[in-house]
């Protein structure tokens, strides 16, 4: 199987159904907005959202109901202080409960890392002495080294039903470069069932040294051309991060109806992300 | 030259920060602490950032643990969960700093939820790095505003067992005590008082037999943090707007 | 600690010592010889050697005395046949006899993964229906994953006290670049208690892409400019594979005596690795 | 046009490779196979190498299994151990392809010693990938030329637990029987009797009632395949001398 090239909209309409566990990876960097916003604007329900850090993309996906459980590691607005969105779920079940699998950052890469090597579970050195277990006994438990008789924390394999990441590029064959802080891409691919890709653009070579991270094309199920399509977060070589709009999201996400008015104003109310991006003011 | 609380913490911070060692940084007053030490007197330190990057020198303090500038300053930019396996699980780490939104008289930390797990009052965001930068890095500072609401008798919840070798607060520095390990008041910053110390702590603090006097920052500790911060606030004044070709 | 330039002979002799568990890697590419021949010269002896490929530096290694064990998973002169010295201290115990902790590729990648992580084992889908744990049970067990009850394979980690690679470059503040295949070389040097690396050059500015593989110099115990010192392996951008000698050490291996002068005249009859160079008729 | 045992075991080997199927390769006849197949009929076959090169489309044949060629030519160069884990034991390699000193009934193999484990008579390279190869890839492929000495009735060593879909020989196909699992002489190379088959067969060989008989190679077949081995000898005759600057 060779990657499809496609609209974003029939990307997330042909791939991401109701109910299924998909992550939206990219650690500040990278973030695929384009696509969150596309399956918000298709109304999907039901999902389990994985990423380590929900940020603003899951913040929105969950304010808007898309959301029925979140696996996550750090759920804050990076250098700002709380997802209102995320926070009102979980507080006030608002729009309506989250079930809530929560994780430490190493224990979410080595989930990653071991769906991505095909094992049930992986293991660390983790969460002694803390709470964690307690409150999360489902996805921690313990195993003992036959070798030294050592206990360890063992976790399950994460293996999404999709990972979405954007990229720098793809080739017409369907390869995928990511270049810059990649987070626990590589992993959150390797870990899915079906991946799909926003790039910014789509070349004839990839700018890419040896030993670059590329996914092979055989590896993606569909890939979208989406110039901009990290923005807000943002793409190495492409654009920077607009820090402005992470502060200012603060206050859009801390009321309900604030935060409804703009999402309909620009998500809903957008035809798709090139719209979006007029409407914020992101291009010139 | 005066100064602000927030100085005199970034400063005492900084000062506790030996040549080459290897820093596993967060973003805010640990990354202002980390960068004024390796601009002053550990031109070597080598700081790791979460994101991957690994020995960068980034000229602006970064807004967030995966800026650009980070990855373009770095010695190597590896994928996230090599920094959590190769680089602070296999021991790699000297120094790793933590804050928190409450911590208890044994240093352990909370940073998940205010009020029942199950039902929280306040759901914070979570653990992030914290319990393995606790439990991994060879020494870890915590660095914290003392407050009787964030200075708690009892945790809401144990995000991380803590272990701190120093907690720097905006008053002075506790540290535990070499038996009991509880944190104990070891230092004050100028002009403090131990009542008022104590007034802002939810607990009874212990507090060192010889208690001793942390320097104001000098005039080249301030000179520099401010430069840092000014250059930072430049780079990330202007508004992202992203051109694209036609 | 940052990395010392050292000439190659002291580097050995400063951190390799009679009994120590080294790992020379490298897979195919940037195999350290020069690094091996040196440890011959110096006369090391009780050396657990660790490699997935022994290939013909291991079996100058063993058959000149250097070796009290060997960790492998395929031992054998690629693309020609055996390596006769391997074979020879396996089957005759000649010059003596060495121990044999045998894995497969899978299984040592495991091995080197757990060590670099810090972890006292690792956990892979091998082994099974083989004659391999009942062949070697000191290092091959089973652990059941507490969440499905799967039973998995368990490996212990490989710790080396030292790793030797060998690199395209360094630059003046220790930082290694790495390009090409790398095979297990990550891993086994960030197992390693030391690492110590021969390149090809040291430069002012290292010729690395954003994400390329770079050891950074605080990792480094020491660092040696040895040109063509992967020869007659090879070593990407510098010089190719030198196939000719692969298929000449047959003859010269399998025979104990044409063996033993062979090494004698061009590795502990020169003094370095430029006079070794110049005795095989390498260089120009 | 006349042609060597081992040029139609490599035609038959590369005829079962589908287009766009994943192929983890080894040096040698499978080389040559999973080439020429990309090279005639299949020229979307994605060939994986075990050194970390994915998606390699080498212009000549390489000598080992981590030429510069490999690389060169590579989609992407990873760290072995992503091949084995990521890859391989994932599920992402349609076909994988085998060789060993010893095979028997069951397609079990033999790559580790002659003779006793710990006191072996000939102590043959070992393991290498393949008992996962054997495990994970969705079909294994084993190619080796039939002798009484290989094809034995009991192995002196299990290295992999062989599972394959098909044994490739100098003489023939072997398939492993629906019910049973054991290997069956399902297709003969043109010219050979199954009384070879038979002799150079260490166990009762099980035949099928139908047998087939294998095309000869085409024309094209052996020309592409032969252009690609007299490429591969011119490119790696020359002797390799390094240049240094002065």
């Amino acid at each position: 199987m060779s990657a499809q090239f496609l609209p974003l909209r029939d990307a997330m309409a042909r791939h991401v159904r109701d109910g299924m566990t998909v992550a939206l990876e990219g650690f500040t960097h990278l973030i695929p907005f384009a696509a969150g916003h596309e399956l918000i604007r298709q109304q999907r329900r039901g999902l389990t959202l994985v990423r380590m850090t929900p940020d603003l993309i899951y913040d929105q996906m969950i304010g808007m109901g898309c959301a029925a459980g979140i696996t996550f590691s750090w759920g804050g607005n990076p250098g700002v202080g709380s997802l209102h969105r995320l926070r009102d779920a979980i507080e006030h079940a608002w729009p309506h409960a989250i079930a809530v699998d929560e994780h430490s950052h190493a224990g979410m890469a080595v989930r990653y890392s071991a769906g991505a090597s095909g094992l049930p579970f992986g293991v660390l050195k983790g969460y002694a002495g803390t709470d964690l277990p307690a409150a999360n006994p489902t996805t921690i438990a313990t195993v003992t080294c036959p070798f030294t008789g050592e206990e360890l924390t063992a976790v399950p394999a994460i293996r999404p039903d999709v990972t979405i990441l954007h990229a720098q590029q793809a080739d017409r064959e369907g390869n995928v470069l990511l270049r810059g802080i990649v987070g626990a891409s590589r992993e959150a691919a390797m870990a899915a069932a079906t991946v799909v890709v926003t790039v910014e653009e789509v070349v004839e070579e990839l700018d890419a040294a040896m030993n670059s991270f590329v996914i092979p094309g055989w590896q993606v199920a569909a890939i979208s051309e989406v110039p901009g399509g990290a923005y807000p977060s943002y793409a190495l070589g492409y654009y920077e991060r607009d820090n402005a709009f992470y502060l200012a999201w603060d206050a859009i996400a801390r009321d309900r109806d604030a935060f409804r008015a703009w999402m309909t104003r620009h998500v809903t109310g957008t035809a798709d992300h090139a719209a979006f991006l007029r409407s914020v003011g992101a291009v010139a | 030259m005066t100064y602000t609380p927030d100085e005199m913490m970034t400063v005492a911070a900084a000062r506790r920060l030996k040549e080459g060692a290897v820093c596993f940084v967060g973003i805010g007053l640990p990354s202002a602490a980390c960068n004024l030490a390796r601009l002053t007197h550990a031109p070597g330190l080598v700081l790791i950032y979460e994101s991957g990057t690994v020995g960068t020198r980034p000229t602006v303090l970064p807004l967030s643990i995966g800026d650009g500038e980070l990855a373009a300053t770095a010695r190597t930019v590896v994928p996230l969960p090599e920094i959590f396996t190769h680089y602070l699980q296999a021991g790699r780490v000297d120094v790793g700093f933590l804050g928190a939104a409450q911590i208890d008289r044994m240093g352990d930390l909370n940073s998940t939820v205010i009020g029942p797990y199950d039902a929280p009052k306040v759901r914070l965001p979570g653990s992030g790095g914290a319990p393995e930068i606790a439990r991994h890095a060879r020494e870890v500072l915590i660095v914290m505003k003392q407050s009787t609401r964030s200075f708690v008798e009892r945790l809401d919840f144990r995000t991380t067992a803590g272990r701190p070798g120093a907690v720097i607060t905006d008053l002075g520095v506790l540290e535990p005590d070499a038996g009991t390990r509880e944190l104990t008041l070891r230092a004050m910053f100028e002009g403090v008082t131990v009542e008022a110390v104590r007034a802002a702590c939810g607990w009874p603090l212990r507090v060192a037999d010889r208690l001793t006097t942390i320097a104001p920052p000098t005039t080249t500790e301030l000179e520099v943090l401010r430069a840092l911060h000014d250059r930072t606030a430049k780079a990330h004044a202007h508004r992202v707007v992203l051109t694209f070709p036609s």
